[in-house]
């Protein structure tokens, strides 16, 4: 049991941070690298089993307990942190990189915890970790807006869980959401989710990471969001229509945004917004769908933030209004960003045309029709910002490319030319995927109708694209978003309270000084009465003494 | 517009009724009927994304900031 | 065997005669060597003979004396009980520790040509307390009333402060006034009675036909009392008279004048006329309540203020009489016995404190407050005994003042008054501040140059003022001594029966 | 190691007199080697050795089972003084004899460091507060209780007032008017009432006051004994623990970690335990109006916590929003909730003593006591700066650091009592701490370092590194605190 435990495939990368803190040079690089492919192997060497618990607190802990989802997450997590360790060797800062595989790690724990405490208290620290990535580049307001969105989502759900506990202990199991616990406990995971009212905080947060660290933030918080959901809450109706929403806002902010990266951080949220949707919907088909959809998501989204890093490192800005024309100067980005792109959009002989698929089949087989066609509808616009907008504004449009400053570092072609091929493999052949997401592989991929229906979408799409170009050209213009709710919000208020308090404080300076004056003179007068109360003449003590008997007479006499 | 998008354009546009053509040969296994019809997916396509556009559009008109304020959130760490 | 049994039987007489006989001897001889040593043996038989005597009361009862062996209703008889065994202790006990201790600050206060009649003067005050405290007669204790205030005005006008014979001219004539009030009081009764006997009173008090004489002699009496024990607001000659009293005599008056007076309140209240009499609308115990709370309020606050530590005080007594009277208005089982205990719990920690303060005058020349400035570093003992009586006056835990003031708060529940509990607390909090005013500047503060020059006490002096302050000590620790004797003259009183 | 064994085999009670006796006499030896600093010195630090240890073989009497009690002495009857130890106070006489260790090597690092003036007396007072906190933690009954929480109040003055500068003496009366104002006005009755209804103060699991008096009765009660209890801080009585600040790092280290403001909440939740019980205050409600009251009050001291400027007032702010929580939990009067509050004594005290050693250790190092002037002290002191740093998530509660295992008690506590306002405010106050401690974390570590790296005096860096890891122990290994804070609860 105990070498269960050992084989835990959060232990290496927890690990690993600590020795990459303490490293430095190439032996770094080299566990920086050899930690999340140490994981990978852990994912698949694990035992499908729980694993041992620990006492602690008078609970018992189960840090690990295997099965097909953990280990599809799992997977997935560990793709993601080897291609991100590869992509990210010529970044130096050590901060970065331990906080990075502390980040992977915990998320690596959240997918294998065997039981809500255990999960908590990873995602906790996968808060701390992935706070850190932020921080490690320098971005401290953002940064600490990005913590105290997590600290918020976190102690909702752990007043959830901890609400929640009392019927039914502390296992992973389905909820509903019918009392105010697990009400609760919903609300926590879907604030790191990226759910409405909060879904600012990604696109907010994000493209504050340095270029390299992106790639870890694009992969983990929201997905370990999606796998958890997928424990707790699967087939929970009220998922849908936040999912829905998710979905439409990811798409508008992408297509209207400027920064690639934010774009990217936007189109998380809208592609979470599918699992979401799914996980709502809530068959077993749904459920494998939209676990493989985050499979797909976290390679395509890594790919792509991988390029824009890219871009970022060569040229200083990731700006669509700054770039274009790089196609020539950075043929390897803009081939991993085309590709991503099309992967994202669904493209048939992509993975995300399987993934995607499976939801809408999961969707047309509830006969969930606003959701399949929404969902259809908001493919389409994936393929407009992701498929069209991005690569073309970015890197192909005709323009003068800004200078690059460093070129294209061999680790990162090799981090994004191996995740583009995992990308095209398993588009290509479906049957891999369904392997191991063995829910979805009854879904017809790569079938006729199919590839014509998605051909059919995306060339329309691309029809319009091609029409309204001059619409969606980038504009350095920010578009208002949630995070107005707690960054423009209260500063109003405060300044609204200043204000009513100011006008009111002029008129009351003037009372309050005569009255303090007042009641600085009565005090003055009693200190010296009571100074001399002991001097009282000789008379006046007979004469109260007298007026005492006399009164007791006079009651007397009544 | 110029002569090149005119000649994408076009080029798409016949690429897409090849599709709707062949979609008429095709077995399909509609879920709600509609999707079924050949060319669904071809209008349809056209038609979001046309409304996608003019959602986005529309929301920035309304949710949209002055440049100097964008500048200012580029900056603020 | 029979020299024991002969002097056991006049033990009532010997405590009152025994400072009497030493008062004269001292006044005769007139050699200040001597005097002292006379005084302090004669208060030593006297207090002896009292702590023989509680024994014997707490073991036989009550012992009644009758002088010259005449029948009450004719002669004058001493009465020993529960109640005023304790008062007695606490009287010749203080005035003892007083003695001792006067020998050092006499020395220095008083001209030399004075001091065989300073002593002489404070043994008859002893003895005068001491007779008001033991007799059973109304109109003897007037008797020794006067006999102990005309040596107290003495006492105060020796004072060297050109302002001490005001203060005692002032309380002299007060003084008087009270006394005036009392023998007007007394006579009434005894023409409502015929009789000047305490216990005889009583018992013919239910034939008394005219309740409006008696309403009237009560009145008088309870004010002439009340001037007496300087209860607010008739405390005024207080503040004065203690302050400028030479430091032996303040101790001596402050820790037993007033406790006697309240005895003697106490006596009436419950012996005589019952507390529950109606004074038309006005009960006497709400009276007393709201005079006693003005006590602890005014006086207290007054106490803040003042800038002489022995005039601070005589303010903080005048306060601290106050919980007494509350007390014995309280007129349950619990509030009586905080009353009792906080007579002998003041008395101790009011006698530490002046006695600490006549220390600082003999050293330092000044009880001015800011000359007490760092005394704390070079009179460590003194400031030490100065700080446990200030805590006592607080009613911190561990001394002697929390212990009655756990009963006055008790005794207030019992009564179903909440409220008065909350404010016999609250004022303890004013004590706070007084004391903490004292305290910060004699352990906090940088010291004067006259703390500076001052060295610690002479030993004499010392020994019992630490001894005082470590009886409130003692009595916040373990105080089943002093709860046992105020419980029994609280049951005592309370049983109707003097 | 003979120690050890010879205190294994002292019986129980005379480890009682022990922890009093020890600190006692510590400050005799420290007033009287007032001229050797060294020796001075030297006698603080054996004798927190020694305690330690007294206590810690008490610990395994008492989690065997053992309830020890050594009667001091009667001082009237009904009235008396009572040493007798149970899970509660030996939970708190642990973590304070544990921290007076750690207290005592920062000491000695920040008063040599600043070269403060009038060293032995503050050794000597910090010795006093040590046996007042000791006797507070075992004490038997309310009347025991109250007599060491005012001997506490008188011991701690002089050390608020060490600077004896004007703001000092002014703090010093705010000090010692509030809480000795508070108990005596408040307190003192309440526990006078209890004694006149329940004829007794002895702390009995169960509570003494069930169905002698009525619900009402009771919330007033209740609500003497939390005002009268001002060293707790809870709103409006809170004044004197900011005022206090201006009192050396160390101190500040005692009030809020170590002994004060713990004796206040300690006796709230004593209260509620041993002279109310849980039970009864949930069968009548009676400490519900409380939970509103705590939970204003951790929500405005957040508040004001973020808008201070000054490190230390911003410390203390955060101190009154923790000690409420405990407040609230001990309100909520449900098993978790006391079990919460039980651990986040703890959990507090080891985490914000860390704070305010980095705090007086930026003070000592850089004379920076204003949260703006901390650009890049991180990387100046990195440290003392981590160590804050993990304090300041053990604030927040987030883990791995003991500020997690209250929040869990207390969170589980609220929900299964239904209290969902509880829950917000815990919720609420959660991400308000990190917005008020956060900052000062980034400023520290993200802006230029602007200097070189210059940490303070060893001493110190040892103490705040040592409790900066007790934290995070804390939270693995919570044993100790779980097994004595569950056994408050079980039948």
């Amino acid at each position: 049991m105990a070498e269960t435990l050992l084989l835990a495939p959060w232990l290496p990368l927890l690990v690993g941070s600590v020795l990459v803190a303490v490293l430095r040079g190439l032996v770094q690089d080299v566990v920086f690298v050899a930690a999340p492919m140490l994981a990978l192997v852990f994912v698949w060497m694990v035992p499908q089993a729980a694993g041992p618990g620990i006492d602690w607190l008078g609970l018992t802990l189960m840090p690990i307990a295997s099965d097909p989802t953990a280990r599809l997450f799992g997977t997935a997590f560990a793709l993601a942190a080897i291609g991100g360790a590869v992509f990210a060797l010529p970044q130096r800062s050590s901060t970065e990189r331990a906080a990075a595989l502390l980040y992977a790690g915990s998320a690596q724990g959240v997918v294998f915890a065997g039981d809500l405490v255990t999960l908590f208290l990873f995602w906790e620290v996968m808060a701390i970790g992935s706070a850190v990535v932020i921080f490690s580049n320098g971005a401290s307001r953002a940064g600490l807006r990005y913590a105290l969105m997590h600290a918020f989502g976190g102690v909702l759900f752990f007043a959830g869980i901890a609400a929640s506990i009392g019927s039914g202990g502390t296992a992973i199991r389905p909820f509903a959401a019918d009392s105010i616990g697990s009400v609760l406990m919903l609300a926590g995971i879907l604030v790191n989710a990226g759910a409405p009212p909060v879904s600012a905080w990604v696109a907010d947060a994000y493209p504050r990471a340095s270029w390299s660290g992106a790639v870890f933030l694009s992969a983990f918080t929201t997905k370990a969001a999606v796998a958890v959901l997928i424990r707790l809450f699967p087939g929970e109706a009220a998922l849908v229509p936040i999912g829905l929403i998710m979905a439409v806002y990811g798409m508008v902010y992408a297509l209207l945004g400027n920064d690639i990266r934010r774009m990217l951080s936007y189109s998380i949220v809208g592609q979470v917004g599918f699992m979401v949707v799914a996980i709502g919907i809530g068959t077993p088909l749904a459920l494998a769908a939209a676990a493989a959809h985050a499979f797909v998501h976290i390679l395509y989204k890594g790919l792509l933030m991988m390029a824009a890093g890219t871009v970022l490192r060569a040229t200083g800005t990731t700006r669509l209004t700054a770039l274009g024309g790089l196609a020539r100067s950075m043929p390897f980005a803009t081939a991993a960003m085309i590709l991503g792109g099309l992967a994202l959009a669904a493209m048939p002989l992509t993975a995300g045309f399987v993934s995607k698929s499976a939801i809408m089949q999961a969707l047309a087989e509830e006969h969930a029709a606003v959701a399949w066609f929404a969902l259809t509808a908001i493919s389409a616009g994936s393929m407009l910002y992701a498929g069209l907008r991005l690569p073309w504004f970015a890197m192909l449009r005709s323009s003068t490319p800004p200078p690059l400053s460093l070129a294209t570092a061999p680790a990162m072609k090799l981090a994004m030319g191996g995740v583009g091929l995992v990308l095209l493999v398993v588009g290509v052949a479906p049957s891999l995927l369904m392997r191991i997401v063995p829910g979805i592989d009854a879904v017809a991929v790569l079938t006729p109708d199919h590839i014509l229906f998605q051909l059919q979408l995306l060339i329309g799409s691309s029809i319009c694209f091609v029409l309204f170009l001059g619409l969606l050209a980038p504009r350095a213009r920010a578009i208002r978003d949630t995070d107005w709710l707690w960054r423009s919000l209260p500063q109003l208020l405060v300044n609204a309270v200043r204000a009513i308090s100011r006008r009111g404080v002029a008129t009351i300076p003037s009372r309050a000084e005569v009255e303090a004056k007042k009641i600085r003179d009565l005090s003055e007068a009693w200190m010296q009465r009571t100074m001399d109360a002991g001097n009282w003449r000789t008379g006046d003590i007979a004469l109260v003494a007298t007026a005492l008997l006399g009164i007791c007479l006079f009651i007397a006499a009544m | 517009m110029t002569m090149r998008r005119r000649l994408i354009a076009g080029a798409l546009a016949a690429f897409l009724a090849v599709c709707v053509v062949a979609d008429l040969f095709v077995a399909h296994h509609p879920a709600f009927g509609i999707d079924g019809t050949a060319g669904f997916a071809a209008w349809f396509g056209i038609i979001a994304s046309a409304v996608a556009i003019a959602l986005a559009l529309g929301w920035s008109r309304i949710a949209g900031r002055s440049e100097i304020v964008a500048e200012e959130e580029e900056r603020d760490g | 065997m029979s020299l024991i049994a002969a002097v056991d039987q006049h033990l009532p007489v010997i405590i009152v005669l025994a400072p009497l006989l030493g008062a004269l001897l001292v006044a005769l001889i007139r050699v200040e060597i001597a005097s002292w040593p006379i005084a302090v043996i004669a208060a030593l038989v006297s207090a002896m003979a009292a702590f023989r005597l509680v024994f014997g009361v707490e073991t036989l009862g009550v012992v009644s004396y009758r002088l010259g062996g005449f029948a009450p209703d004719l002669g004058i008889e001493y009465r020993v009980d529960a109640v005023n065994a304790l008062v007695l202790l606490l009287v010749t006990g203080i005035s003892l520790a007083t003695l001792v201790y006067a020998r050092r600050s006499v020395a220095d206060e008083i001209d030399s040509g004075r001091v065989p009649w300073f002593y002489a003067m404070m043994l008859v005050a002893m003895s005068g307390l001491l007779g008001m405290a033991i007799t059973g007669d109304a109109f003897n204790a007037f008797v020794f009333l006067e006999i102990s205030s005309l040596s107290t005005y003495t006492l105060i006008a020796l004072g060297r402060d050109r302002r001490a014979l005001v203060a005692a001219y002032q309380y002299l004539i007060v003084g008087t006034i009270g006394a005036t009030f009392y023998v007007i009081g007394v006579g009434l009764l005894y023409l409502s009675t015929g009789t000047l006997n305490l216990a005889l009173i009583i018992e013919r008090l239910p034939d008394v036909t005219s309740p409006r004489a008696l309403i009237a002699a009560e009145a008088f009496i309870l004010v002439g009392i009340a001037l007496k024990l300087a209860l607010f607001p008739l405390h005024a000659w207080l503040p004065n008279a203690y302050g400028y009293a030479p430091s032996a005599a303040t101790v001596l008056i402050a820790s037993t004048a007033t406790k006697v007076a309240v005895y003697l309140m106490a006596r009436f209240l419950f012996g005589v006329f019952g507390i529950h009499v109606e004074l038309g609308p006005v009960s006497v115990t709400g009276v007393l309540i709201v005079l006693s709370l003005g006590a602890m309020f005014v006086a207290s606050a007054a106490a803040v203020f003042q800038r002489d530590v022995k005039r601070l005080l005589a303010f903080s007594s005048v306060a601290q009489i106050g919980y007494i009277t509350l007390g014995l208005a309280l007129a349950n089982p619990a509030g009586l016995t905080g009353a009792f205990l906080h007579i002998v719990n003041h008395a101790l920690m009011k006698g530490a404190a002046f006695m600490a303060i006549g220390a600082v005058l003999l050293r330092c020349g000044s009880s001015r407050l800011d000359d007490l400035a760092g005394i704390g570093r070079t009179m460590p003992a003194t400031s030490v005994a100065l700080t446990i009586a200030g805590l006592g006056l607080i009613g911190v835990p561990g001394t002697s003042g929390f212990v009655s003031k756990w009963y006055l708060v008790l005794g207030a529940f019992d009564d179903g008054k909440g409220w008065l509990a909350f404010l016999i607390v609250a004022s303890s909090v004013i004590a706070v501040l007084y004391v903490g005013r004292i305290l910060e500047v004699v352990w906090f503060r940088e010291p004067s140059k006259t703390a500076l020059a001052a060295r610690e006490a002479p030993l004499g002096m010392l020994l019992p003022t630490l001894l005082l302050a470590g009886l409130t000590i003692l009595f916040g620790i373990d105080a089943e001594f002093p709860a046992r004797l105020a419980g029994a003259a609280a049951s005592a009183l309370l049983g109707g029966r003097p | 190691m003979t120690v050890l064994s010879m205190s294994a085999m002292m019986s129980g009670p005379s480890l009682l007199g022990l922890a009093l006796i020890i600190p006692a006499v510590v400050a005799v030896l420290v007033m009287l080697l007032g001229r050797r600093p060294d020796l001075r010195e030297a006698a603080s630090l054996v004798g927190a050795l020694l305690l330690f240890i007294a206590i810690c073989a008490l610990l395994v009497d008492v989690l065997a089972g053992a309830r020890p009690a050594l009667p001091l002495v009667r001082i009237a009857p009904g009235l008396e003084l009572i040493l007798r130890v149970e899970p509660l106070g030996m939970l708190f006489a642990i973590v304070a004899a544990t921290l007076w260790i750690a207290n005592s090597v920062y000491s000695i690092g920040y008063m040599r460091g600043n070269q403060e003036p009038r060293q032995t007396m503050f050794f000597a007072a910090f010795a006093v507060a040590i046996a007042a906190t000791m006797g507070v933690a075992l004490a038997g009954n309310l009347v025991t209780l109250f007599l060491f929480y005012e001997l506490l109040s008188l011991s701690t003055y002089p050390l608020v007032t060490h600077k004896q500068s004007p703001a000092a003496m002014r703090a010093g009366r705010i000090y010692l008017l509030t809480l000795i104002g508070a108990s005596m006005i408040l307190l003192l009755p309440a526990i006078i009432w209890t004694a006149f209804v329940a004829g007794t103060t002895n702390f009995q699991i169960g509570g003494i006051l069930a169905g002698r008096i009525g619900p009402l009765a009771m919330a007033v009660l209740l609500g003497l004994f939390v005002f009268g209890a001002a060293k707790a801080a809870v709103m409006p009585l809170h004044r004197w623990l900011p005022a206090a600040m201006v009192a050396p790092t160390p101190v500040s280290a005692l009030l809020h970690a170590v002994a004060v403001v713990k004796a206040g909440v300690f006796t709230i939740l004593k209260v509620t335990i041993y002279i109310f019980g849980l039970d009864t205050l949930q069968a009548t409600g009676a400490s519900q109006w409380l939970v509103y009251v705590a939970g204003f009050t951790i929500i405005a001291a957040s508040l004001v916590a973020m808008t201070a400027d000054d490190l230390k007032r911003r410390l203390a702010y955060s101190t009154i929003g923790q000690l409420s929580y405990i407040v609230m939990a001990a309100a909520l009067a449900t098993p978790a909730a006391a079990i919460g509050a039980a651990i986040h004594i703890a959990a507090h005290a080891v985490s914000k003593i860390t704070l305010f050693f980095a705090a007086g250790s930026v003070y000592t190092a850089e004379h920076v006591d204003k949260v703006s002037q901390m650009d890049g002290i991180g990387r100046r002191m990195p440290w003392t700066m981590a160590a804050f740093a993990i304090g300041a998530l053990s604030m927040i509660g987030l883990p791995p650091t003991a500020g997690f295992l209250g929040k869990w008690f207390m969170l589980s506590g609220a929900g299964s009592a239904h209290d969902w306002f509880a829950v917000a405010v815990i919720i609420v106050s959660t991400v308000l701490n990190a917005a008020y401690l956060l900052p000062i974390v980034t400023r520290a570590f993200l802006k230029p370092a602007g200097g070189p790296v210059a940490e303070a005096p060893l001493a110190m860096v040892v103490a705040l590194t040592a409790t900066a890891v007790g934290t995070i122990l804390l939270f693995l290994f919570p044993e100790v605190p779980y097994r004595l804070a569950s056994a408050l609860v079980s039948r």
